[in-house]
């Protein structure tokens, strides 16, 4: 639980700052802003999936785990 | 992912210690620390023979210098310090880290994203024009993120620890998190041209810019690579050598009076300029009198040593370390001596500086980084030692003497520099022109070159060691085991 | 004390709390007389803000990072005085943001080197410093050449270094484009410039386009030359 | 959580008790010699503070027992220097030019004066010894743009060439392609005839044309010959010696839109003797008349 609550908060963050990035992609001036700007939103979006892709990946032990135990031969 | 470590002689119930971020950042360290080094070869061929930049503007000496310092400091000496704070702060504290696997993955990554964002920035042309401080204020703020969520983790895995006394190198991480942050907000308060464009203009000017920036350039020395450096020998030491730390009431008293009289030395870089006089004074007084603080922290980890000096021989990680801490010695009494008025005027401006830093960076900070490294990959990927003991010892051997030739030679150059600018003849007219001086030191931009290409070549030896280490079997019993290993537990 | 020392190790906050006061101290008592000591900044005649293309060249002297090879600070030594003129006063940086005194001399202090070689000569050495000095270290600044000065927010630079304390005025503002265009062509009537800003030095750039080395030319040619020394003495400029 | 203090068998000093991972701490009393020689620092410290401006309170500063200002000991110490020279330098300032060649002690003076003030201020564009550079004439040589006696080069290094200083020397080449003077290919036909001078053209190549042109327009200020006009400020062309790289294509490119070289004025710089030595500096390099 404290685990989630913490990949949330994470989430949420790393969002921010990819729409901030977004935000500066759009916006930039300079070719150092479009960089900055588009790598920040990049960056946010796989680091969120992979947060995503993490859970996932956890619940599918935790599954197979519980699994197993039932069925120790299948 | 994450390995536990029975508690050996606490009787502590085992924690599940969060070491893949640790293990990530070690890796970080160590490609970094390559790149640091190979950016610095560069440069000190373009000033050998300038014409090796090839015309590119992107890797001219200007814009790719800050490339060097900021990947030496903050992603090779940044990524080292971040690996073994996270490592101690979770045994010393017997705790796991605090703020879950994300916030440190977040940490990670958005540390790495930065260096990154950092480097291509310089090459494109884009600083702040301020040494160590080079990036523009859109960096400086996602730094200052990830360091908040740095000090959230660090303080808050302090904060649960089950031992009820917090342990010196965690004071020292803590003063290091803490001033890091005093320090980079104070220096970057800028003012961007708009929000879209990444040029800015520090809200300071001229003497007040001055001494801002040399209060921040001086304490990232400080803090940065002395407090947080010092923070990895306090485990690294008394752990490889296996014996108690020397003085527990030194490092009490070290502690404080570094901390306190760091933050007053910046002015002696600004000496004889046009800083008021009683500015200068403060900064020469006080690096004198941190002569002793800093020598605090050699004595306690050198004297740590006593009854295992034997284990020099035996372990290359420890070697590293303790040698480390005699470079560390060195450069920081070499250090008060050139801030005294009457040396500055000849050592400033000149290749003395430079010797200086890199036997503080090469000697200290790179050889207590690579003994933490040489200690913390078998630990972190179990394995019972080292792939091989003897390309260790290679890569000692081989640093060290790179080490010696680039001080050496920067040394000679520095006062060649120095006293040749100040020469004048029997008749009181000036005895050099500038560009005489420039031609009289070639000869030390080559070795210097030469002393640099041996300290990579060392650095790549270890990469290859390491990496045939990662590879090696779990348990290899033709190897004998590592003197510091932790214990091995199941994942 | 080392009986209390176990109160401030046993409480991460006490601890973080007492880091903060002893690192504020020497911070504090340095930095802030800098503002409040008045004779920190020396009064002087002649500081001006740089003009528009100054301060643009300024900008590429930044980004070039020509400041880790160039100082521009003469030290109160008898020897940099008699190398490279008067010792720099903290008057003739107070509108420079950042500051670039430096910290290495790996090519010859330019704290005065306006006024030192004729602009035709920054541009020769500038593309090729070879050329002219076999001896020397410095990298090719040919493609400065090449570039067209891109000042479209020139106004805004001009408004935030005001907000930051460069004393522009709203009539410097307003002809921030004008100024810089006509410092940059050597054809162009310098009068209003003149006005604006005393000894801008017309550079003579193509008549075409503004040029990266144009605006870097310029800024050379004012560093050093604005504080006027006739009025000064030793007294006037004790800090 | 074990806090029991234990003593070290190798040192035989007490720990502290407590264990982070496995590391102890000894309770060793700090070193005499570390806290003597950080005392001492302190102390030494302090008296630095009461001799040196140092202490800031509010508005001012301590200033210091010794009344020490790094601004005015830099100026003390020129003037220390100056001393060594000082007599001789007034001297070589109140004697004409001409004269201090035949002093040789004063000449000797000025000739050390003078080579160290070319190699910081004039090396760059002239190059070593004078040896010059594209644009930038040789001093080493015999021939001279304005002037090679040394009173002509104390004029020029002291007011400059396009200088802007009042007394600067001063000429104006006109633009005789982009004012249209000139077509582009009478300039060819100029550049061939000019070329004839500096070795470029051949015998078989027919100049008449290109001489017509120079008889018209260039004459009055490069003489007939190419001898060139010191007071008018135009350089020889019938030497091989000249500012330009000695292609053909410099030569159009002059006529077409010619680059005038700018000396800055010195005088703002270096003081009357220093001038006068860097000119006997420069007349000893080997070109001086």
């Amino acid at each position: 639980m404290q685990e989630n609550l913490g990949d949330w908060i994470v989430g949420i963050l790393v969002s921010v700052l990819g729409l901030a990035g977004l935000f500066l992609w759009a916006g930039a001036q300079d070719v150092e802003m479009t960089i900055f700007g588009l790598a920040l939103a990049g960056f946010a979006v796989v680091f969120v999936i992979g947060l995503i892709k993490r859970h996932y990946d956890e619940k599918d032990t935790v599954h197979a785990t519980a699994k197993a135990r039932v069925n120790p031969h299948g | 992912m994450a390995s536990t470590a029975a508690a050996a002689d606490s009787g502590l119930p085992p924690v599940v210690y969060n070491d893949d971020v640790v293990r990530k950042f070690t890796i970080a360290a160590i490609f970094w620390a390559i790149v640091a080094f190979l950016v610095g070869v560069v440069l000190a061929s373009e000033l050998a023979w300038p014409q090796v930049n090839l015309g590119l503007s992107f890797i001219n000496f200007g814009r790719l210098r800050p490339v060097h310092t900021s990947g030496a400091i903050f992603a090779f000496g940044g990524s080292a310090l971040f690996a073994t704070a996270f490592y101690i702060v979770q045994r010393t504290c017997h705790v796991r880290l605090f703020g879950g696997r994300a916030l440190a993955d977040f940490i990670f990554w958005g540390y790495q994203f930065f260096i990154v964002m950092a480097a291509l920035s310089y090459v494109l042309g884009f600083s702040q024009g301020q040494e160590y401080a080079e990036p523009e204020w859109h960096l400086d703020l996602f730094l200052t993120v990830i360091w908040v969520c740095f000090a959230i983790v660090f303080i808050g895995t302090v904060m649960m620890r089950t031992e009820p006394h917090i342990y010196v190198a965690n004071w020292f991480y803590m003063a290091f998190i803490l001033t890091v942050a005093v320090l980079h907000i104070g220096n970057n308060i800028a003012l961007p041209v708009n929000i879209y464009t990444a040029k800015s203009y520090n809200i300071f000017s001229g003497t007040q810019n001055a001494l801002v920036q040399w209060w921040y350039g001086h304490n990232a020395v400080g803090f940065f690579l002395t407090a947080g450096f010092l923070g990895m020998m306090y485990y690294f030491i008394p752990k490889a050598a296996g014996r108690p730390v020397y003085s527990y009431r030194l490092s009490i008293v070290h502690f404080w009076s570094l901390i306190f009289m760091y933050i007053w030395a910046g002015p002696h870089h600004l000496h004889w300029t046009a800083l008021p006089d009683w500015a200068q004074t403060l900064g020469m007084a006080f690096s004198i009198m941190l002569w002793m603080p800093s020598w605090g922290g050699m004595i306690n980890g050198l004297m740590t040593l006593s009854g295992a000096w034997d284990k020099l021989r035996t372990d290359p990680g420890l070697r590293f370390s303790v040698t480390a801490v005699g470079f560390y010695g060195m450069s920081t009494f070499e250090g008060p001596v050139m801030s005294i008025r009457s040396v500055n005027a000849l050592s400033h401006y000149t290749d003395w500086g430079i010797g200086h830093v890199h036997s503080g960076s090469l000697g200290w900070v790179a050889f207590i980084s690579f003994g933490a490294i040489y200690y913390l990959v078998p630990s972190l990927w179990n394995r019972s030692g080292l792939y091989s003991k003897k390309l260790a010892a290679w890569h000692y051997w081989i640093a060290t003497f790179g080490i010696v030739l680039y001080i050496s030679s920067m040394w000679v150059a520095g006062i060649m520099e120095g006293l040749m600018w100040r020469a004048y003849d029997s008749q009181g007219f000036l005895q050099y022109s500038f560009l005489e001086s420039v031609v009289a030191v070639h000869p030390f931009y080559v070795i210097r070159l030469l002393g640099g290409l041996c300290f990579l070549s060392g650095a790549l030896i270890m990469v290859y060691n390491l990496i045939m280490t990662v590879r090696s079997q779990r348990t290899n019993p033709g190897i004998e085991p590592f003197s510091g290993a932790m214990p091995v537990a199941a994942e | 004390m080392f009986i209390k020392h176990a109160t401030i190790e046993r409480n991460a906050i006490l601890l973080l709390v007492l880091a903060l006061g002893a690192i504020s101290v020497g911070g504090l008592v340095e930095i802030i007389p800098l503002f409040t000591i008045e004779t920190t900044v020396e009064h002087v005649k002649g500081m001006r803000p740089y003009t528009p293309l100054e301060q643009e060249g300024r900008d590429i002297y930044i980004r070039e990072g020509c400041y880790l090879c160039h100082s521009q600070m003469i030290r109160a030594l008898k020897d940099e005085v008699e190398r490279y003129g008067h010792y720099s006063l903290a008057a003739e940086s107070m509108y420079d943001h950042p500051f670039q005194w430096g910290s290495r001399r790996i090519g010859p202090d330019l704290a005065r080197v306006g006024g030192k070689y004729s602009s035709d000569w920054h541009y020769a050495h500038l593309k090729n410093p070879q050329a002219l000095v076999p001896e020397s270290l410095m990298p090719h600044y040919a493609f400065l050449a090449d570039s067209a000065l891109s000042y479209d927010n020139i106004t805004d630079k001009l408004h935030t270094l005001r907000a930051v304390g460069v004393p522009y005025t709203d009539e410097q503002i307003t002809n921030a484009r004008l100024d810089l265009e006509t410092q940059a062509n050597a054809l162009a009537d310098p009068a209003a410039l003149l006005a604006r800003y005393p000894k801008a030095v017309s550079v003579p750039g193509n008549a075409k386009t503004v040029t990266e080395l144009d605006a870097l030319v310029a800024y050379l040619q004012v560093l050093g030359t604005e504080v006027d020394f006739a009025g000064t003495n030793e007294e006037s400029l004790q800090q | 959580m074990p806090t029991k203090i234990e003593k070290d068998s190798h040192t035989g000093t007490e720990t502290t008790g407590h264990v982070w991972d496995g590391i102890r701490e000894l309770n060793t009393p700090l070193p005499k010699w570390w806290l003597y020689v950080f005392l001492a620092t302190v102390v030494w410290s302090a008296g630095y503070f009461l001799l040196y401006p140092s202490i800031p309170l509010g508005g001012h500063y301590w200033k210091g027992l010794w009344g020490y200002s790094s601004r005015g000991d830099a100026m003390a110490g020129v003037a220390a220097i100056h001393e060594q020279h000082a007599a001789a330098m007034e001297q070589i300032a109140k004697t004409p030019i001409a004269d201090v060649e035949k002093d040789p002690k004063l000449m000797q003076t000025a000739l050390v004066a003078g080579r160290i003030t070319f190699a910081n201020n004039c090396q760059p564009c002239h190059g070593q010894n004078g040896s010059g550079r594209v644009g930038y004439p040789a001093l080493g040589d015999d021939v001279w743009l304005w002037g090679g006696k040394l009173a002509d080069l104390e004029t020029t290094l002291t007011h400059g060439i396009r200088s802007g200083d009042p007394d600067a020397r001063v000429s104006q080449m006109p633009a005789f392609g982009t004012d249209g003077t000139l077509k582009p290919e009478q300039i060819q036909q100029v550049a061939d005839y000019v070329g004839i001078w500096w070795g470029l053209t051949g015998k078989d190549v027919d100049t008449k044309a290109g001489a017509a042109i120079y008889a018209e327009n260039c004459v009055a200020c490069h003489g007939e010959k190419g001898e060139g006009n010191r007071d008018a400020g135009a350089p020889p062309l019938n030497s091989k010696v000249h500012l330009l790289d000695g292609t053909r294509a410099s030569i159009v490119a002059q006529v077409t839109h010619p680059q005038m070289g700018v000396m800055p004025n010195w005088n703002t710089r270096l003081d009357p003797a220093t001038l006068k030595s860097v000119a006997l500096y420069v007349h000893s390099l080997g070109g001086g008349e």
